[in-house]
């Protein structure tokens, strides 16, 4: 059951791209292919969860070779739920651009490319073999590149310049990074190395791991290598980089928690003091950042910065606490983000423009949207009791623990410049009057207009249900947390072959209740 | 013998890095293929070299002669090739989209992305 | 009202707080826990809600002024376009309010409290077509919104001293938390959320800003409810924080200039709904004062104001909200003979406006009688201040009173249209008005018993307070009350010429909005600033940053390494042969022609030479497979790029980096090369552990049914890598045609042949 | 393995390997771009005899399937190089000419 | 490039390409090779091909589009993967009967797949830039 | 004996291919480096590939060595010709002689 | 019939290439081949095989010698300090016609003393060759006439 289980997440969705590949002519078909692959996903991810929550830990080492000589796919609570939030994501995106591309000529091959970034990003959760992540980070990274440069004009083409230039860097280091390791132990299995990295001396263990930072944090776009982000983001279409906003970056930190808990001691490799700074810079830079834009795509893109701060805060923290606000904060933060860019998109596309100065009176013509904005976005700028304000209070709450002050001002100051950013939005888009030159508004079918809210809405009703139900997601954060930092379990587990049981049985329902 | 190849990976790599600082793209890709080869012989070098016996198990043996190269780092470097080679290959393409479309290939001439329109 | 709908909402959202209201005076009998539940206990975060002395008299004030304000607004708002959302709005906050001052817990407290902040973001932007409305809804969002965000980290360090968050158990444990290193800074944290939210000075201008919004919620957030969840977190942490002398000290300091200030400014007004706004300001100074003074007598005057002050000022606030209707200004000059079309709501206005001055029998003069007594006890600077304050107070209720209602009807003032046909408008300030007088007159012993007592029981456990009584003879408060009327009378007279002396002397002193602005500004220059640095858009400086970063990584642990010798260097051991030692020379040749190459062609050949050289380098190291692949991938990318080359130098020179830079270019990488070769150097020293690679060789045959060690990895050690791999590549083929073909990408790769297009 | 055979090996590496950077000067000067392309034709042979002298090194008969692919794909690049000269305007087709750079 | 003597060598060296791609891709399990580097050789072959005749010529001698071999490669890769499960083993372990295993399917799919992807970008940039 | 023989051929064929590159360093102009590298080029690479047969003689050996030699004469005059095609093409200066139109 | 010979060829070198002589292995080789073929479908013109093996012998004998010897005129100009050659480009008159005689010649020209094919011409009626030694052009057209194209002609025609 658990090897049919743990591999679907990577199978149903290459076998949808490469079955949307095949039905390159035939858009609806390709359209219910991708529905069917995007719904199988999040039955198998609920089907996943549900089994991790009950019977703990699962483990699959595909071709029957156990860890550490074959490669295994470690479902705990942390990876498990974050493919479910990634297949929600891949739900609500799918849904999305069945409206907003339904009209370019690259439409199946989008559809395509979209399951294989969803299989790279979940693959990414699940393995326990870090040059198998290495692996997973390439499909990642070559399906954005190609989503990146579909039907692009010219200035996405510049833009996938700077992401491509960029982000190859840090594959190349992160390879590098694979090979010391692997020179240096010999092994390749996350749970291997934990034991085998602590024999390592310290300075090779800081150099291996730093070279590890440094990749990772340009994945995660940590200051001060989160230039490729804001340079390209904003010029494309809102469906994907609502896509790349909601998972890529998270899955930089999903692989520095990861990396840093289980392979590396954050502590023992040294860096913690740098990585409180980052994280402190990451936040404020990126806040900053937004404050001078006028775009809202590019306003939300310097804010994925200011948040993964909040997340590197967790983790640089090191306490179970802290890492509890970190995950909490990842999971709320894809579902927002992803809805934030969606509704810009609905904004772009029914006046033409995602430019402040462009937009207007959206709180008049449409109200209903006004609503739904307003639950992302003042749920982002950590208003409670949305579900972005429980990741802040976790994360500051345990830097005033660890009287990390500085970092916890940071935070809080961080957190006044994202309700700027965000009552900019809505003070310019919902409330401004439309400024009498701007052309006048789209309308849409009904149809139409249901494909574009139908997500937006599902995701905002999950905002809140977050936000209202944070016990459940608390301790699933809480547990995943306490897993990481001690990790033996894991360990055993991946090592010893078998599937043994390892956390607290959840109140099921919660989280299954969050994902409907 | 690895101490060689330690100099000879760091040259490569300085080498590389110096051209993906330039500002033409294609001597960026020219730097990029460098490092690449460099990364991959440092995984070679990582998994410690040994001369001329392959990882081979000959028709009547169960084992392969004794002192057999390490192969698992063999099959990591061909999979990072492969990964590699698919990577440049969209990156060549893509500068010469870029070239096409923005009429330059000096990348510090690329604006159109990060000018407020 | 044709809708039905609308009415059903209108009706709905009238009663609820109506209904509460009830149910809050029927269910009393404090101090109880209304609701418990259990919302996120791992992190002691529960919906606890509890009724005592104190939040009773909030809570009744909020459903009870709430009552009429909706009322009101039914009235008011019909003209406007989004008036079920107002209401909508309206209960919201209502309801958020009601939330704060019922929380048991500091953390659910701070939920409501921030509720409070976003609905009434709302509000006071309702007016959304105007610039000025949504420019000063974010000015009262960022302030408060600042404070709220200080306070959180307050209340987390309280929680964490106490160990709790339930607030009755903080408070129960009273002033043992002094020696706690955070007591100072959680007070200080705490107090920047109060004072920001009560509009306290510095931070007092939001709350003008805030008149923006329509007059039903002036009426109600401005001056019944919202300001003053800051005075009702001072007195719930009074018990907390109250013997300290820093609470003293910065309350009373801040309450009273605050006062004073804002009296002056309050003076200076023209329009009517400022001056009230401003006087709103006046009476939150002094109960903060009042509560930072904290003794039985300060108590008392606290909790008399509170009621007084939000029936008065919700009454005047809805008279003024009238006298816009009737002329459609507020402008104190243009205002004259309302008294003809407003005449009940100049009686509204008559019985509020005496309170407000503090003339007997009003709830606002006996509240005043307790202010003096408080302030006497601690000398006469504070009653002074005092003094003036409420002398001003005064002045400003003859001035709203005298020229708009009594002075005759003149060709320059606004003219009028009669309004009060609708009883609406008018009900509402009427009802404020007699509960101004009958209050203290009839009500005062019910007052003692259910609000005074228990509330003052809360906030000074171990005090008693005393009776409170309308008339005790002649004493030293009233004085100070008839030297007060008296003050207030000059201060009427001397009006029309102080007035411009006042503007003139003020006029070169930074106003709030204007340090605001500044500040705002300001961040938004270093924003622009911090990202033209760091998102300047040229992408060689991108990549030159990042490889900087990561020497500094590199080079950080190397430097420990080397020269702090922290693990002795390797030796270096030669195992070479010359045509070893060739190569290697060979391939760093081939590197550098690839650097120095003037054509595109001979960098090409070069790469393909170090392509044959890397080959052999394989080859010689026993790796037959992956020397092939390199030949092959080598060779097919330089097919690919002899394809595209031509493409590729067809173009416009592109000019060098200057010396200098490239100089930077060589350091960095020459650095980073090195620290690679000696990483490498380090791990490649020590003897490795081949675990993995002999359970390859050994089950290679057995397992795998193959002699191909590396072959066997690939398809079935590690086959999972491969099937990763394979799909990069294909994808890497679709994204490689699709950023080449650009819009035509379907037909690109769907069709087999090129006739079919 | 016996005297002759040690010398002819050793011979053979020092040959090849001299050979190829002669070839790769060659490569270097040009001057036009046919001479380049000859050169790296060159080189592959050279790589292919280095593979075989190798091969009878180390007796490892593995490597003769390098030996193989080299030379099926060193063609591939060599017509490659062929017609993307033959494609070239007259004029670039010398020195410095498909330069993407000023000097 | 229309030059008799290349065009009418690289139909015999293609052959013998081919050949060697489908040896290598059988032996490789035992002898260096395997689905990558014959998958490679195979590209280049027809891009021999490609470069002596024309790219309509290739597609026409591939029959189906190179996106297909892609597509079907992976999808026999995954099939290949996905077998052992009905067996009650784990993903992408090796199943034989005799001398044939789902490894040696997995090969063919990755061979298939290199062919059809990199063919489809050949085939494509050459037409697109001549 | 054998061993005399593969060191003989071993030896002329590295003689051929050194000089064959000394010939492309050497030679006036791009078409006689051509004749230099595809003739001697060819019979190097040859003589070391039945060097490989000879000492081996083991008929997976052989058929490969066979195999190269077959190939690279095959191949060698036809990238020889494409590149002289392309000089002709380009009206590339002969060092001197003269040319038929 | 052609294409069968070279079909069954093709699986001998299949066998030859394994190193493996069992029947699986040359049926293997044959379907192999088969579909190469039909993936390229080599030859127009099909020449017949068998008889001519005589005469295919002799020409590679004369084509291996002249190989040899025209390395050594090569290695001769390279290694004396002076330039022998006195280049030109004749044009050959061919009178073989089909492509794969047209490919032999050249190539085998190619590869033999002094000369270098450069291209065919359009209408097939010249050999455009690069003589290094080519005091008199008739006398290479003739050698090359008379010793190449004669016992090419030999091989391919009845
Ligand atoms: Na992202
Ligand atoms: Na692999």
């Amino acid at each position: 059951m658990m090897q049919w289980l743990l591999v679907m997440p990577i199978f149903i969705p290459l076998l949808t791209a490469t079955a949307c590949a095949f039905s390159f002519r035939k858009q609806s078909l390709s359209s219910v292919i991708s529905w069917t692959g995007a719904i199988a996903n999040l039955l198998v991810a609920i089907l996943l969860i549900q089994t991790v929550i009950s019977n703990g830990l699962q483990v699959t080492a595909f071709g029957d070779w156990k860890a550490p000589f074959g490669i295994v796919f470690v479902a705990d609570l942390l990876s498990s739920s974050m493919v479910l939030i990634t297949a929600i994501i891949g739900i609500a995106i799918v849904l999305y651009s069945t409206a907003d591309l339904r009209s370019k000529p690259f439409y199946a091959i989008y559809h395509s490319l979209i399951h294989a970034l969803l299989a790279g990003v979940m693959g990414s959760f699940l393995t326990g073999d870090i040059f198998n992540l290495y692996v997973f980070f390439e499909v990642m990274l070559i399906t954005s590149f190609g989503l990146m440069v579909l039907g692009a004009n010219k200035a996405q083409i510049d833009a996938a310049v700077k992401y491509v230039v960029l982000n190859l860097i840090s594959t190349m280091v992160f390879l590098l990074a694979i090979g010391l390791l692997y020179g240096a132990t010999g092994t390749l299995n996350m749970a291997d190395l934990h034991a085998k990295v602590a024999e390592l001396p310290d300075t090779t263990m800081m150099l291996i791991s730093g070279l590890f930072l440094f990749g990772f944090a340009i994945k995660a776009s940590a200051f001060p290598v989160f230039s490729w982000l804001p340079a390209s983001y904003h010029h494309l279409p809102s469906a994907i980089v609502a896509l790349y906003a909601a998972l890529l970056t998270k899955v930089g930190v999903y692989a520095l928690i990861r990396v840093f808990t289980i392979v590396f001691d954050l502590v023992d490799s040294g860096y913690q003091p740098l990585l409180i700074v980052i994280a402190g810079l990451t936040m404020l830079t990126g806040v900053l950042g937004a404050a001078s834009q006028f775009n809202i795509k590019r306003i939300l893109s310097f804010h994925i910065i200011s948040q993964i701060g909040y997340m590197l805060m967790g983790l640089a923290i090191y306490t179970p606490l802290a890492i509890t606000g970190a995950i909490f904060y990842i999971i709320h933060h894809i579902i927002v983000k992803a809805n934030l860019f969606l509704i810009g998109g609905f904004l772009k596309r029914k006046q033409g423009s995602d430019n402040l100065r462009e937009l207007g009176g959206a709180y008049s013509a449409m109200p209903w949207l006004a609503l739904l904005f307003l639950i992302p976005a003042f749920s982002l700028a950590g208003f409670p009791p949305l579900s972005g304000f429980w990741g802040k209070f976790l994360v500051i709450k345990a830097s005033l623990q660890t009287e990390e002050y500085l970092l916890a001002a940071t935070a809080l100051f961080v957190g006044l410049m994202t309700i700027y950013s965000m009552t900019k939005i809505w003070a310019e888009a919902f409330w401004k009057p439309l400024p009498e030159n701007a052309p006048a508004p789209v309308t849409l079918s009904w149809k139409e207009n249901c494909l574009y809210i139908t997500p937006i809405a599902a995701l905002a009703v999950i905002t809140i249900l977050i936000g209202f139900m944070v016990e459940p997601i608390y301790q699933l954060a809480e547990t995943s947390a306490m897993n990481l930092l001690n990790p033996q379990p894991y360990i055993n587990a991946v090592l010893g072959g078998d599937s043994i049981s390892h956390t607290a049985p959840l109140s099921a329902n919660g989280i299954a209740g969050g994902s409907h | 013998m690895e101490f060689l190849w330690c100099l000879v990976v760091g040259l490569m790599t300085a080498c590389g890095v110096f051209l993906m600082l330039e500002r033409h793209i294609v001597r960026f890709l020219f730097g990029m293929i460098l490092v690449s080869n460099a990364i991959n012989l440092a995984i070679f070098v990582a998994g410690r070299l040994t001369r001329g016996n392959p990882p081979l198990i000959a028709s009547d043996a169960l084992l392969p002669a004794a002192g057999y190269a390490n192969p698992l780092p063999q099959a990591l470097i061909l999979t990072a090739i492969v990964i590699g080679f698919g990577l440049l290959l969209f990156t060549l393409l893509l500068a010469y989209r870029a070239i096409k479309e923005l009429g330059t290939a000096d990348m510090d001439k690329m604006q159109h992305a990060e000018t407020e329109q | 009202m044709q809708n039905p709908i609308l009415k059903l909402w209108l009706a709905f959202c009238t009663l609820l707080p109506l209904g509460i209201f009830l149910l809050i005076g029927a269910s009393y009998k404090p101090p109880e826990s209304l609701f418990y539940w259990s919302w996120i206990p791992s992190l002691d975060i529960n919906f606890s809600l509890r009724l005592d002395g104190l939040s009773v008299l909030f809570a009744s004030l909020i459903s009870g002024v709430g009552f009429l304000i909706q009322l009101y607004a039914v009235a008011y708002m019909k003209p406007y376009k989004g008036r079920a959302a107002f209401h909508l709005y309206l209960t919201l906050f209502m309801l958020a309010m009601l939330g704060l001052v019922l929380a048991d817990n500091l953390l659910l407290l701070f939920v409501f409290w921030e509720l409070t902040t976003l609905t009434s973001y709302l509000l006071i932007g309702f007016n959304h077509e105007k610039e000025i409305s949504r420019k000063n809804a974010l000015q009262a969002m960022l302030v408060t919104g600042s404070g709220g965000l200080a306070m959180l980290a307050g209340l987390i360090m309280l929680g964490e001293m106490a160990g709790t968050y339930s607030i009755s158990a903080i408070i129960t444990q009273g002033t043992s938390l002094v020696q706690h290193s955070w007591f100072t800074p959680s007070l200080l944290l705490i107090l920047l959320g109060a004072f920001t939210k009560s509009a306290q000075f510095p931070f007092h201008f939001w709350l003008p800003g805030a008149m923006a919004a329509p007059t039903p919620v002036s009426a109600y957030l401005h001056s019944s409810t919202m300001v003053k969840a800051g005075i009702y977190l001072l007195a719930r942490m009074l018990p907390v924080y109250g013997d300290s002398a820093l609470w003293f000290t910065l309350l009373c300091s801040a309450g009273a200039f605050t006062a004073l200030w804002c009296a002056i400014q309050a003076y200076r007004q023209t329009d009517l709904k400022l001056m009230l706004a401003f006087s709103t300001n006046v009476i939150l100074g002094q109960l903060v004062m009042l509560i930072g003074i904290g003794s039985s007598y300060a108590v008392t005057a606290a909790l008399l104001l509170i009621a007084a002050h939000s029936f008065y000022k919700a009454g005047l606030f809805m008279v003024v909200g009238n006298i816009d209707k009737a002329t459609g200004t507020r402008e104190y000059h243009e205002l004259a003979g309302l008294r003809a079309v407003l005449t009940i709501s100049f009686i509204a206005a008559l019985v509020t406006a005496a309170s407000k001055a503090g003339l007997p029998p009003s709830f606002g003069f006996l509240s005043k009688e307790y202010l003096y007594k408080a302030g006497l006890e601690f000398g006469w600077l504070l009653s002074g201040s005092m003094l003036l304050a409420n002398a001003i107070m005064v002045a400003l209720g003859l001035l709203i009173i005298i020229k708009p209602f009594l002075s005759p009807h003149h060709e320059k003032a606004a003219p009028m249209k009669a309004i009060e046909h609708n009883q609406l408008l008018w009900i509402p300030p009427i009802v404020l008005a007699l509960l101004s007088v009958v209050v203290p007159v009839a009500l005062l012993n019910w007052y003692q018993g259910l609000v005074i007592d228990p509330a003052a029981a809360v906030m000074l456990p171990d005090t008693q307070v005393k009776t409170v009584k309308l008339w005790e003879g002649f004493n030293l408060p009233l004085l100070l009350s008839a030297l007060t009327l008296i003050l207030g009378i000059v201060l009427y007279v001397v009006y029309p010429r102080l007035k411009p002396r006042l503007d003139q002397l003020m006029s070169g002193l930074p106003s709030g909005p204007g340090v605001y602005q500044h500040i705002l500004n300001a961040v938004i220059k270093l924003a622009n600033w911090q990202t033209r640095i760091l998102q300047h858009g040229h992408l060689t400086q991108y990549s030159l940053q990042f490889f900087i970063v990561l020497l500094a990584f590199l080079g950080t642990a190397l430097w420990k390494i080397v020269l702090w010798q922290v693990h002795p260097l390797p030796s270096i051991e030669l195992d070479l042969y010359y045509y070893d030692i060739i190569l290697a020379a060979f391939l760093v040749i081939a590197a550098f022609v690839v650097v120095k190459a003037r054509t595109l062609l001979l960098a090409v050949a070069a790469l393909g030479t170090i392509g044959f050289l890397t080959t052999m380098v394989f080859l010689v190291y026993s790796a037959p497979d992956v020397a092939k692949t390199q030949l092959l991938v080598e060779t097919l990318m330089v097919v690919f790029i002899a394809i595209v080359l031509r493409h590729l130098s067809a173009v416009n020179s592109v000019p060098r980096h200057s010396t200098s830079r490239r100089l930077v270019h060589a350091c960095v990488a020459i650095g980073i090369g090195v620290s690679i070769s000696l990483a490498l150097w380090i791990i490649t020293a020590t003897p490795m552990n081949q675990e993995i690679s002999e359970f390859y060789a050994q089950t290679s045959v057995s397992g795998g049914k193959g002699r191909n060690i590396v072959n066997v990895i690939l398809v079935d050690f590690r086959a999972f890598d491969t099937l990763g791999e394979a799909v990069v590549v294909v994808i890497a083929g679709l994204a490689a045609v699709a950023v080449m073909a650009g819009k035509r990408i379907n037909k690109l790769v769907s069709e087999s042949t090129r006739e079919n297009r | 393995m016996t005297d002759i055979m040690g010398f002819a090996i050793n011979f053979a590496f020092a040959g090849l390997l001299a050979g190829l950077a002669l070839a790769f000067i060659r490569l270097c000067k040009g001057p036009s771009l046919a001479d380049r392309v000859i050169a790296l034709d060159l080189i592959a042979f050279i790589t292919i005899g280095f593979i075989g002298v190798f091969t009878i090194y180390s007796n490892a008969t593995a490597f003769m399937d390098i030996a193989i692919t080299l030379a099926l794909v060193a063609f591939l690049s060599t017509i490659a190089f062929a017609r993307f000269i033959m494609r070239l305007p007259q004029s670039q087709s010398d020195e410095h000419s498909d330069s993407g750079e000023k000097s | 490039m229309s030059s008799i003597i290349f065009r009418t060598s690289a139909h015999i060296v293609t052959v013998l390409m081919l050949v060697f791609s489908v040896y290598l891709l059988l032996r490789g399990h035992n002898n260096p090779g395997g689905g990558f580097i014959a998958g490679l050789i195979a590209v280049i072959a027809f891009a021999l091909l490609m470069l002596a005749e024309t790219t309509d010529y290739v597609r026409q001698r591939l029959v189906y589009s190179p996106a297909a071999f892609a597509g079907s490669g992976i999808l026999i890769a995954l099939l290949a993967g996905l077998l052992p499960l009905f067996f009650g083993q784990p993903f992408l372990s090796g199943l034989w009967w005799g001398k044939i295993g789902s490894p040696l399917l997995f090969d063919i799919g990755i061979y298939l797949a290199v062919i059809g992807s990199v063919l489809m970008v050949l085939l494509n940039v050459e037409e697109e830039l001549s | 004996m054998m061993e005399w023989i593969v060191a003989l051929c071993l030896i002329t064929g590295v003689l051929f291919s050194f000089f064959s590159a000394l010939g492309i360093l050497r030679m006036p102009d791009a078409y006689i480096r051509m004749h230099s590298s595809t003739k001697a080029g060819t019979i190097g690479v040859g003589l070391i590939m039945v060097a490989v047969a000879l000492h081996f003689h083991d008929t997976s050996v052989i058929s490969r060595a066979v195999g190269i030699i077959a190939f690279i004469l095959m191949t060698a005059p036809v990238a020889a010709q494409l590149l002289g095609k392309s000089l002709l093409m380009n009206n590339y200066k002969m060092w001197r002689g003269h040319q038929q139109d | 019939m052609n294409l069968f010979l070279l079909n069954i060829l093709l699986a001998f070198g299949w066998m030859l290439l394994n190193g493996n002589y069992a029947s699986t292995d040359f049926t293997i080789g044959f379907v192999v081949g088969f579909f190469a073929l039909l993936l390229t479908e080599p030859f127009r013109n099909k020449p017949h095989y068998g008889r001519k093996f005589l005469a295919a012998l002799k020409l590679l004998v004369v084509f291996l010698y002249k190989l040899l010897t025209s390395s050594l005129q090569v290695v001769w100009d390279v290694i004396t300090p002076t330039h022998l050659s006195h280049p030109a480009i004749i044009k050959v008159p061919l009178a073989v016609e089909s492509d794969l005689e047209i490919m032999l010649l050249a190539n085998i020209v190619s590869l033999t003393p002094g000369s270098l094919t450069l291209d065919v011409s359009e209408d097939r009626k010249f050999l455009i060759v690069h003589a290094m030694f080519s005091k008199d052009e008739q006398s290479v057209i003739d050698d090359i006439k008379t010793s190449l194209e004669r016992r090419i002609l030999e091989v391919t025609r009845d």
